[in-house]
């Protein structure tokens, strides 16, 4: 997407009240604020506080020409491709990790012509965010240089007026739509993240509207108690859905682990049956649910208990 | 001149708050009128609620911070600023133009000051990125001047569209709010204009208070005075602040 | 002082080892490390979580040819200035605060031309220390454009190749020393701070060197258990000092409130006796006291109890 | 292959590791040489000890956090890569060159790769910004190749000072580990040279897996093998590690 002015960027927030008011709502009409052609930018990275439900409501609706953001590109970004919502994807890696292998969805859709994939370093893709963040049209970085990566996107080459050295300029990402998980925020979108915070914050900032989706949805009590935890405020954010599991089966930190054996055989099948496989998947898991928590009792009770023990496991509890 | 300045502010929007008058209006604001108003601070403090009778003297200390929602560093709140999250911004001024301009830092020249003045702080910043700024200050012809010494905080600059021209990325100064009147800006020249007068005061105070030629607009208007209970809220809220309890 | 190329500044580093060893120093150890003609960058801001004590000592060895950086500035810069340590200060504000007026001192010795006063917005300054952080010689913005202050510092105009936009850069501050007081450190510098952050993270990223001191040393098992409040890794941190109310008469967060009724008697003075008050302050206070515990027995325990008390008061304890 | 990278990270370092080889090449270095050591991971995360038989996946997990001393963002991790406090980076190969330079993006041509690979990640960001960068990869032919089809992550460029004059502030790819052979740079030319072999390897074995010329040291000397102690470690850090327990 083109890089916005920030006097455009800046009147499109003074024309959003921001009142600290109730924002809870269903994910079913969170979603509806995510409009056709939307650069969509996805919270957390590869397996990690992926916002699953807000992502499941969004396939179940369906969109087109959805352009996918992300540091690191999981599955997720298959489901959004082969799913026919999105149509590129701007992220520094795909996969899901080594015992994986690379991903044959992506390999097939982008040498193929089906699909764009436009690749930035894992720093540039912050920075791009963190500009958009500051409110900046740019990030200065020493990232990138001398590669071929620059000749690809958009970037520009300066000397910096200080010291004489060669500084890339990486332009800010104001995605049209964030979707984060966290693991509190209370009705107002106060927000709280346990453990690495991926690049959350930046992208919540930068975004023109955002969509949380919480593991609790706390008092404001909770929240002010230690108001140094909190990590978004609630005046950018439009929208707070309580989603207990909800970047299942993804990990969230602390509360359960990624369920390792879920991508084993997801993975199985795009061996066997290429995207055929990735659409199955979506028929099974999304579409053929009423909802997301009929998706998360489909694992069965004992499994998702076992996640969450694991996850209490490593934290020493 | 306080509760000036509290009417000022809209329901449902974010104030960048300095302590002093901006506070007291904010919090003001909040009892009356504006109850879903969030407070933001320069200590990294953002949706604080204060309590009566222990106002902070600085933005920075554990009184401003009092239930805040979220606690983080200085140079992120500005950035909230830039980004364009801070609807408004309250700015006091040593010295004041016809334009808006505002002068904290030096009275007299640069290379041999008059006075020193303490600097900016964060009021360019605020001046710079906020996105509604609002003046409050005294009303004395040694302010009011034609041309500051210094522009410490932009304003209109030199008028018309030098503000635009310079870079500057909001609106800047929309209103000047006194202990004798409420000003704005002529819309093409830039120019600070009459627009309401407190209770009891006539334009020819204004005038004679003013060290430039003060334009006015085609209706003035006499402001409303301080409601009792604006004046039962901020006694409250002051009581005990100036005394180190 | 002039603007570091990245190299130069990588290089220093990569001369210092980083090792999570043990970094506990008494404060006059840890001070040898200031040298003549140093640019020291100040933690916290006014009168918040100033680190005292180590300031304390350093007036104590004496030092010629500072420079103090820090955002906001309270009186601890006129100690440095009248102390003969700094000739120079840059910051965006100097005082108390309303109720003690604009400081004599500085206005004496500023107009006089016998120091001097870099003058900064307050985010650009912090942008500087952010700039030093993150590794650049300089960030954008849109602050300062149109002022009068940019024509008395280094900063440069540039249009956005992206946006067209006129920004301001403002250059990286790497500071020689940065001093930081802290709530809570293990004895390797990994370090946490309770509720507002200030400058300090950057301040301490950007710095050549790092003195931290702090309210608590603690147990490694102390930090590990709440990691995501850290906000200084120990590979940036040279040496630890433990300073139980180290900050006062400044206040620290949650812990105690400033001393308030000191500043009055220090501006009283001040105001009778202009830059010899100043000179007696640093007499009474620093030449004549063995340490700093010997400077807070000399509040009396029921006074510095007091300051604990508000402060627990405020926090709702 | 492993073995020889831990031995090549000296203590009192920051070394910023990803899964697999890095990882393990980390955790054995601090366990047999380099106690203090510390270990940083992409995922904002600083200081972890890692959990014999629960080694993490990715980078970006609660396996990869135990016992940190500090979490933060992803970004914020490479900041302070670029600022220089990440001594050692490691980096794997789908293609690498006799410059050092990395392939990890496309196999063919861009516009029509016959193999889209998975992207840099934070790869070309460890080559640009670490303040040492150590190469582990398999030695064969199709991965040493006399020019990447696409410099993901810039090593030497086209040798010679092309790498201080594209404006990279680090000095890039020190050495390369294969299961082959240790490599180094030529001062020079910046082209790619045996330095040490890993036991029972010849030259000529070398040479046969490498798909361009390759210089040699004056003395290429041999590897010592893994001492029993270091695969005792090893076997026990990755004993369950690819099981799902």
């Amino acid at each position: 997407m083109a890089v916005s002015p920030a006097r455009r960027l800046r009147e499109e927030l003074a024309r959003k009240p921001s009142p600290p008011a109730d924002k809870l709502l269903l994910a079913e009409a969170a979603m509806r604020l995510v409009r056709d052609g939307d650069h969509v930018a996805v919270g957390g990275t590869l397996y990690s506080r992926t916002p699953m439900l807000l992502l499941f409501e969004l396939l179940r609706q369906g969109r087109a020409g959805l352009t996918i953001s992300r540091p690191l590109s999981c599955y997720e970004a298959e489901l959004f491709l082969v799913g026919g919502l999105a149509d590129g994807i701007v992220t520094s890696w795909v996969g899901i990790g080594l015992p994986w292998g690379i991903s044959r969805v992506v390999r097939e859709l982008v040498e193929g012509g089906r699909a764009t994939y436009e690749e930035w370093s894992h720093l540039a893709l912050g920075l791009r965010y963190k500009a958009g963040a500051m409110g900046v049209p740019f990030l200065p970085t020493f990232t990138m240089l001398g590669s071929d990566l620059t000749g690809l996107v958009d970037t520009h080459e300066m000397t910096c007026p200080f010291t004489g050295e060669t500084v890339l300029l990486v332009p800010a990402l104001n995605p049209d739509v964030a979707l984060v998980h966290v693991h509190r925020a209370d009705r107002f979108g106060n927000a709280q993240i346990d453990g690495y915070t991926h690049m959350d914050a930046d992208m919540v900032a930068a975004a023109r509207t955002v969509i949380v989706s919480t593991e609790e949805v706390v008092d404001a009590e909770r929240i002010t108690k230690c108001a140094d935890a909190t990590v978004i405020p609630h005046f950018q954010v439009d929208a707070v859905v309580e989603a207990p599991m909800g970047a299942f089966p993804h990990e969230c930190y602390g509360r359960y682990e990624a369920d390792f054996a879920h991508f084993d055989d997801y993975v199985a099948a795009v061996r066997r049956d290429g995207l055929a496989a990735v659409s199955a998947y979506l028929d099974r898991n999304v579409h053929r649910q009423p909802d997301f928590a009929a998706f998360l009792a489909s694992f069965g009770r004992s499994r998702l208990e076992g996640q969450q023990a694991r996850a209490a496991e490593l934290m020493g509890r | 001149m306080t509760v000036s300045a509290s009417r000022l502010l809209a329901d449902h929007r974010v104030v960048f708050a300095g302590v002093g008058v901006p506070l007291l209006a904010s919090v003001l604001a909040k009892q009356q009128h504006a109850p879903d108003l969030t407070i933001v601070l320069e200590g990294g403090i953002i949706g604080p609620r204060m309590l009566a009778g222990k106002l902070p003297i600085s933005t920075n200390e554990m009184r401003a911070a009092r239930h805040a929602s979220m606690l983080t560093a200085i140079t992120d709140v500005f950035l909230l600023a830039q980004r364009g999250f801070l609807d408004y911004g309250f700015l006091g001024a040593a010295q004041i133009d016809m334009h808006g301009n505002i002068n904290t830092s030096f009275i007299g020249s640069v290379e041999r000051p008059r006075v020193r003045l303490p600097g900016t702080g964060g009021a360019n910043d605020i001046a710079s990125l906020c996105n509604e700024v609002l003046v409050v200050t005294a009303h004395e012809p040694r302010r009011f001047v034609e041309r500051v010494d210094f522009v410490t905080s932009p304003g209109h600059l030199d008028g018309g569209d030098a503000r635009q021209k310079a870079g500057l990325v909001s609106r800047g100064p929309s209103t000047v709010v006194t202990d004798l009147a409420l000003l704005d800006f002529d819309p093409d020249s830039r120019r600070m204009r009459l627009c309401a007068l407190q209770p009891g005061v006539t334009v020819q105070d204004v005038r004679a208070q003013t060290g430039f030629e003060l334009l006015a607009h085609p209706e003035v208007y006499q402001l409303e005075p301080p409601a009792i209970s604006d004046l039962e809220i901020l006694r409250e809220l002051e009581a005990g602040a100036a005394v180190w309890d």
